[in-house]
């Protein structure tokens, strides 16, 4: 589904990502993990389109290089990015009514959003107030729940399980869980690594801007190696 | 009371602000044409203007549009006490409370002007500072408005739109870079004062800094104050030197010019006050000079009259859209300096 | 010397520019210079923008003393043209300004300085004994300081005349330059109840324009009276499709502008010269220079001093508004004609020109 | 009892096209944070395509006003592009900065390449006819603006809480690039706003016109600054703000004119500015923004 | 030095009695009883949206309770606005970090001591955070970890009588989190002064506090020892979740 060759991201002068080669296979949940600064947020940036990057990044075959943002969501991809951005002067229900902006059916949109009321019902309870006033927690679930608003092909979830309580924390994996059961196609960031395993098919390791190591749960989930590399001594 | 390190760069920084100031009137006293001392003459007002401006918008990061009404008021209150007795019975025959009726020494009228400038930007200020964004440009604006219609409407004090005339001349370059580069030490001063330091912050952060302790009312409260008592410097200079005033140059093509000068330059330093200064005053002249299609290179240019105000325009523009924190940003001068250490 | 400058530091852009006098002097100065100058020698006319700006007015007229200008024009405003005299002062020079009606700078402050028409009081007085004269009884004034004396006094000095010809002034009412709605004044104006024979308003164009509408949609029949700011192509433009709309309108204005005056037809020279000349303010500027050339032939001298001195001493100096001028009695303002303009057919036609002697002296 | 009523009429009117001014600046505002200086230059542009047109074109008054429109459409929309779109992502005084810049050329651009004199249109003045309703009279122009104005508001409301354009375009004034994300065109989404307020631009124009009757490089500097403080009375962003704050002031302006005693006309500015800013001090962010509690969230 | 200020044990450093707080028909904090004695670490803890922050924006005078009192070492606060409690000694860090982009790390930490108590912030807390080689950089340079720790030493130069964080080692990684830990237990011993930490990390908390209070719907449910909290029922299915502590 996904196919990343060879990808360079930079922040102006500075380059974050080092020429990194990853691929997620259509309905698999691949976990990319790593210490602060790794680069995980600038490959995900990259990915929608918003870094600037160099190398091949291939939906379904097709080059994306020349593609701009917005065809790229317009493609399938879908992201709930780092540090929530919620539309803060919007309620939250018009927060998720634009999330699913791009779909032709309005009728299917808005039984979406009282499906996700359903799943979260705090946000039901707040769905006219102001997406600023949320809390932390709160404004997790309605990213994610925007993102999926579009009916992606593929989700980017750049650490959902920041700022949440443990039982939301669950509550998020498990959402995961069902979405990957489900058979949509996952590109996951977390520094939640036991929980992020438990629930992907593949990982990378990212450091210092490469991929470091990489494998399925079991292969890389015993390695003391790994477990050193996540708690940021490598 | 030690200095702390920013302290120390800014007392560096105000010496070499300074000493280009001096340096541009010396060389100026000696080489310029008379036209030209004119031009640095009024440059140096516009700088006292632009820097009073700083002390404000560049510590609170509110938008001021009314520093051309306080220059006024503390030019009309210098005129009044200072102008002989004879002229201002010609200029103000119905001027009411005797206002027509005693005169004094220029000093003396300096001082109350600037007393009356600062308690009327206290009183004025105590309102502008509890408002934020949006609302705090449109009072300001408020105010220039409603004192450029207390200039033209109190003709019997003001004279309006006419001339007030008679003012001694007692002005000349030498005073006006004195005034600068006192000036230039007082804002750089507050900039890096425990006061300038904590209304940088609350500008950065309102919230997060009421919760260090800061009392942001306050603190722009005193940095408004100060740019009235710097604005009404101005207009004492502008009024000593040119013997003649009226409400017009203190409405908004004035406002408008000095406020491109602050922010070309930008607004956050004092060293950005002094470079859009100049460089505007200087640029203005340019294109004055380009307009009369003069012969550049064997090229003779074409005569397009009325560019300039084009120009002013096209900087304003550009600076937002290149370098919306204008040519120096955060640096201070001494930043450029020293910044290879 | 070889050539005679004339340094112009005047408004060619900002709230002014309307009236730059910077094109009649050019045209001028070239309609003299294509018939070999003066005494050989050619005038050159300096110019540059000073937009609304007294201290550039300033720097400019500095610049053009350094250059040797022998006279002065500026924005005509007192708070400039009083520091530009000054400046001036030291080298003789003078200020020559062709169009600046207000009273105050011919209070005495200082004595280098021209206008070439005559202030307010007389266009006031002169508009006023054309209205007595149709039997106006009933005026509303109309006033503001933005203009200065000229638009805050001129419709108090009309009043007095008319009062002392046995009218009334039934109100004066306030208003702003810039108003494009009359309609408080206006219902104000209704409420008065007596019938209301003119208004008189010292305003510029295109606010008059739309005051006149706005009277006669609202079925006030009066005369609308005013000054030299009425004098404007714009005005002649609103008579275009209903020439009914100027039959009662008339103002008293610097010199003849109509169709057949000397005004109209320097528009028309200059045009075929190539010189874009847009009404009587900017060719005012014509004036200057023609009194400036002939200052020099008079007296066959550049230097500045004399130049006043003649100017000020002569019977009669030809100019182009009118056949001639003379500052010798009135010292910093001609004493001449006043016109009357008012329209038929949406046609101007001057109804008067004379210079009254009923003005009142308060000023 | 005539006179008063007259009086209100008149104040609802100058009400009414302050808030159609102040429509067209807020609609930016809300968008982009913009405080669009260069609005009354935009509905200038439309005075002088009408004189083009006028001497050029035709004497069809409709075709005049529907290319008076579109020149301000256009010329707002190309304004965007040129001028506004560095500065998207900037602070509103950046903005407000680069709209100053933008007003001080265009200006001067009227100036030097028209002319600094009014020129005069008078195709429109068919609009102001004189009508009697109930026994007062009152201009066919003021009715023709107060129904645009209810037209223009009810329109407003519905597109910007029914359609995703509408969302879209108050989202993208907070997260420009978080818009993208979801995959709708932020450029057609800041291009709608610019093409709505140049379209307000354009119909206020016409009312302008109208009564006016000629434009100048001034023309819109007025009128804007008084919609500027309409939109700031209400409540910046807020378009019912604009709208309330528009007749505030009409209601205060005429107010002003009518009751300022006459040794005091020269005041009435003051008065007026002082009224608002005596608003301000009331309610700092405008009168139609709730009193919000933002403890430590943004 | 400042142990001369203390009055008797008797009187608590801050107290809540009684606290509402509601925006409009959200009602964030429900009548609150909460007291913190000098020098005391405690956590608060709960699901998202409990109203653990607003509590935080209630004590530190952002916010002003719909109803209830707030005193400080005996003096009522629940008036004083927000930067008259910070000089008076309460200080705090912010979940969305508010450091000032614009001026270096040095000035950020100016700023609190100009308006702080007086008293100079101990030298070492700058070490200690890992900011001494960075106090000339802009704030907006540092990484975000560092801003999250600038924000700590902030607080702290305020001197103040209670320091509450909101979520300090939130985005952080193990490594990182236990050497906030270190650095916070350093606070407590040299700084004189309260702690009142808000965090999700159980084990980060647990290992700080001695006490934690538990928050849920605005509510407190629970007091308590961090054994005890863990344990209580209520706790677990309002917070912890069935598999609760596992992970932690
Ligand atoms: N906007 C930016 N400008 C400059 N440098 C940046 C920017 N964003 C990220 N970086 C740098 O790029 C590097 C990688 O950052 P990135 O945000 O991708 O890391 P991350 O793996 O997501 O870390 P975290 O776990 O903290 O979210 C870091 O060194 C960071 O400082
Ligand atoms: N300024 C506000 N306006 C309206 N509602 C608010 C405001 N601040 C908070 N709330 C609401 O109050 C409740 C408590 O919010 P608070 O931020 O205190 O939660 P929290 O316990 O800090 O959660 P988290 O752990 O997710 O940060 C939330 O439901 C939130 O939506
Ligand atoms: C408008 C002015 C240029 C002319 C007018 N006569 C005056 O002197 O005020
Ligand atoms: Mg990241
Ligand atoms: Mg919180």
């Amino acid at each position: 589904m996904l196919d990343i060759q060879n990808l360079r991201v930079s922040h102006g002068p500075i380059e974050a990502v080092h020429g990194i080669s990853l691929q997620v296979g259509a309905g698999q949940c691949v976990v990319l993990l790593g210490p602060n600064g790794a680069g995980k947020t600038s490959t995900i940036s990259a990915i929608c389109g918003v870094a600037q990057a160099t190398g091949v990044i291939r939906l379904e075959g097709d080059d994306l290089t020349r593609v701009s943002v917005e065809d790229r969501i317009q493609r399938g991809i879908a992201v709930s990015p780092e540090g929530r951005r919620i539309f803060s002067n919007l309620s939250v229900e018009a927060n998720l009514r634009i999330g699913g902006g791009i779909r032709a059916n309005k009728g299917a949109v808005q039984d979406d959003i009282d499906r996700w009321f359903e799943t979260f019902p705090i946000l039901g309870e707040r769905r006219n107030q102001p997406g600023g006033t949320l809390s932390g927690g709160e404004q997790q679930m309605l990213a994610i729940a925007r993102a999926l608003m579009s009916k992606p092909k593929i989700l980017l979830l750049d650490e959902p399980s920041l700022g949440l309580a443990p039982r939301i924390v669950a509550q998020v994996f498990e959402l995961i869980a069902q979405l990957r059961a489900d058979g949509m196609t996952i590109l996951l960031v977390e520094q939640n690594a036991r929980q992020a395993l438990r629930i992907s098919d593949y990982a990378y390791l990212l450091n210092n801007g490469q991929v470091q190591a990489e494998g399925t749960n079991e292969t890389l989930g015993g390695s003391e190696n790994m477990m050193a590399n996540l708690t940021g001594l490598g | 009371m030690t200095l702390t390190r920013s302290q120390k760069r800014g007392i560096l920084g105000a010496c070499m602000l300074a000493a280009i100031l001096i340096a541009i009137g010396v060389l100026a006293t000696y080489f310029a044409s008379r036209y030209q001392l004119r031009l640095i003459y009024s440059a140096y007002v516009n700088l006292i203007v632009v820097l009073g401006l700083q002390v404000f918008m560049g510590n609170s990061r509110l938008t001021n549009l009314s520093h051309s009404a306080f220059m006024g008021i503390g030019a009309y209150a210098a005129a009044i006490c200072v102008t002989p007795i004879a002229m201002k019975q010609i200029a103000l025959p119905d001027a009411p409370w005797g206002l027509n009726a005693f005169a004094l020494d220029p000093v003396t009228s300096a001082v109350i002007a600037l007393v009356i400038t600062g308690a009327v930007a206290c009183l004025v200020g105590i309102f502008i500072v509890r408002m934020t964004g949006t609302g705090a440009t449109i009072a300001t604006l408020a105010i220039l408005v409603i004192v450029h219609s207390i200039f033209l409407y109190r003709t019997d004090i003001f004279k309006g739109n006419q001339a007030f005339f008679g003012i001694p001349q007692v002005f000349s370059l030498t005073s006006i870079v004195i005034l600068a580069v006192v000036v230039v030490f007082v804002v750089r001063g507050f900039r890096e004062s425990p006061w300038g330091v904590m209304l940088r912050a609350s500008a950065d952060d309102e919230t997060g800094s009421a919760a260090m302790g800061v009392n942001v009312v306050r603190l722009r409260l005193i940095a408004w104050v100060l740019s009235g008592l710097i604005l009404a410097c101005a207009g004492i200079a502008y009024a000593y030197f040119l013997g003649t005033i009226s409400a017009r140059p203190f409405y908004f093509n004035h406002v408008f010019l000095t406020l491109a000068m602050l922010i070309f330059g930008g607004m956050r330093t004092v060293t950005g006050a002094v470079l859009g200064t100049f460089a505007i005053s200087f640029g203005l002249e340019v294109i004055r000079w380009l307009e009369t299609g003069p012969v550049i290179i064997g090229v003779n240019l074409p005569e397009v009259l009325g560019l300039s105000g084009v120009m002013l325009g096209l900087v304003i523009i550009l600076t937002m859209a290149l370098r919306p924190v204008g040519v120096m940003g955060d640096r201070e001068i001494e930043e450029l300096v020293l910044k290879k250490k | 010397q070889d050539t005679i400058k004339l340094g112009l530091g005047v408004p060619m852009t900002g709230d002014y520019a309307p009236y730059a006098e910077w094109q009649g002097a050019r045209c001028m100065a070239e309609m003299i210079n294509a018939e070999g100058g003066v005494d050989g020698k050619m005038i050159e006319v300096l110019v540059q923008d000073a937009a609304a700006d007294t201290q550039t007015a300033i720097s400019l007229a500095q610049k053009f003393l350094d250059e040797g200008a022998v006279m002065l024009g500026t924005i005509p405003f007192s708070d400039t043209m009083i520091p530009v005299a000054q400046v001036a002062q030291s080298y003789g020079v003078s200020i020559f300004q062709p169009q600046s009606t207000q009273v105050e700078m011919h209070a005495g402050i200082i004595d280098n300085f021209f206008t070439g028409v005559s202030p307010d009081p007389f266009t006031a007085t002169a508009a006023a004994n054309y209205a007595l004269e149709n039997g106006v009884k009933n005026v509303v004034l109309m006033t503001s300081d933005e203009g200065g004396s000229w638009s805050a006094k001129t419709p108090l000095w009309f009043g007095e005349v008319i009062e002392a010809g046995g009218g009334k002034v039934l109100s004066t009412l306030n208003f702003s330059f810039g108003t494009s709605d009359w309609s408080p004044q206006i219902a104000e104006m209704r409420a008065l109840g007596d019938d209301i024979d003119a208004v008189y308003i010292s305003s510029i164009m295109p606010d008059v324009g739309v005051l006149m509408r706005q009277l006669r949609s609202a079925g006030i029949d009066a005369w609308v009276v005013g000054s030299d700011g009425f004098d404007d192509p714009s005005l002649d433009a609103i008579g275009a499709d209903d020439p009914s709309m100027l039959d009662k309108v008339f103002f008293a204005t610097l010199a003849p502008s109509h169709a057949e005056s000397a005004v109209v037809k320097f528009i028309a020279d200059c045009k075929d010269m190539g010189i874009e000349v847009p009404g009587l303010f900017p060719a005012t500027g014509a004036d200057t220079v023609k009194a400036l050339a002939w200052a020099v032939e008079q007296s066959g001298s550049t230097d500045p001093a004399t130049i006043t001195q003649t100017i000020r001493e002569a019977d009669s100096i030809p100019v182009m508004t009118v056949d001639s001028i003379s500052f010798k009695e009135t010292k910093t303002y001609a004493q001449r004609t006043i016109p009357v303009i008012g329209f038929k057919d949406g046609k101007r036609v001057l109804i008067s020109n004379e210079i009254p002697d009923n003005t009142p002296t308060d000023w | 009892m005539e006179y008063v009523a007259q009086q209100i009429i008149n104040a609802l009117s100058f009400g009414a096209e302050y808030a159609l001014l102040a429509l067209g600046l807020a609609i930016v505002f809300s968008v982009m944070g913009l405080v669009n200086f260069a609005h009354g230059e935009v509905i200038a542009v439309g005075g002088y395509t009408m004189v083009a047109f006028a001497a050029l074109v035709t004497a069809n008054p409709w075709i005049i006003v529907i290319g008076a429109i579109a020149a301000a459409t256009l010329t707002s929309v190309a304004l965007e592009r040129v001028a506004f779109r560095p500065v998207r992502y900037a602070d509103p005084t950046t903005g407000l900065l680069t709209a100053f810049g933008v007003s001080i050329v265009l200006q001067n651009l009227f100036l030097l390449f028209i002319s600094p004199r009014p020129i005069a249109v008078t195709s429109l003045y068919f609009l102001d006819a004189p009508v009697t309703v109930f026994g007062i009279q009152i201009s066919s122009l003021q009715i023709f603006e107060s129904i645009t104005i209810l037209v223009v508001i009810m329109g407003l409301v519905l597109f910007l809480q029914k359609t995703t354009a509408g969302l879209a375009m108050r989202a993208a004034s907070l997260d420009f690039e978080m818009v993208r994300l979801t995959g709708i065109r932020a450029n057609r989404v800041f291009a709608l706003a610019f093409l709505i307020s140049g379209l307000l631009a354009g119909l206020a124009c016409i009312f302008i016109m109208a009564r006016r009757g000629s434009v100048d490089p001034h023309f819109g500097f007025n009128p804007v600054l008084k919609a500027f403080v309409a939109c700031v009375v209400g409540g910046f962003g807020s378009l019912p703000g604009a709208v309330l704050g528009g007749f505030l002031l009409g209601a205060i302006e005429v107010g002003m004119l009518v009751m300022l005693p006459q040794e005091y006309g020269g005041l009435k500015d003051a008065f007026v500015f002082g009224i608002i800013a005596l608003v301000l001090i009331w309610r700092p962010d405008g009168i139609l923004s709730p009193a919000k509690e933002k403890g430590d969230k943004l | 030095m400042q142990s001369g200020m203390r009055s008797g044990a008797e009187v608590c450093l801050l107290e809540l009695k009684g606290i509402y707080k509601s925006f409009g028909g959200v009602h964030a904090v429900r009548d609150v009883t909460l007291s913190i004695d000098h020098g005391e670490v405690r956590g608060l803890i709960g699901p998202n949206g409990a109203g653990k922050s607003t509590l935080v924006n209630l004590m530190s005078g952002l916010l002003t309770p719909t109803a209830g009192t707030i005193t400080l070492d005996g003096e009522a606060v629940t008036r004083k606005s927000a930067h008259q409690r910070a000089r008076k000694g309460i200080a705090r860090t912010f979940q969305n970090l508010r450091i000032f982009p614009s001026l270096s790390v040095e000035q950020n930490i100016d700023v609190a001591r100009y308006a702080g108590r007086g008293g100079a912030l101990p030298e070492e807390a700058i070490d200690e955070f890992g900011l001494r080689d960075k106090l000339v950089q802009p704030a907006n340079a540092l990484s975000y970890g560092d801003q999250r720790r600038l924000e700590i030493v902030r607080g702290l130069a305020l001197r103040p009588k209670v320091l509450m964080l909101d979520e300090p080692a939130a985005g952080m990684n193990e490594e990182e989190t236990e050497a906030l830990g270190r650095a916070l237990t350093w606070v407590r011993q040299e700084a004189d002064c309260a702690l009142f930490v808000i965090d999700h990390d159980l084990k980060f908390i647990m290992t700080l506090c001695e006490r934690i209070t538990v928050l849920d719907m605005g509510a407190i449910i629970a007091e308590g020892t961090p054994e005890d909290v863990t344990q209580n029922p209520k706790v677990i299915t309002a917070y912890l979740g069935e598999e609760a502590g596992l992970d932690a």
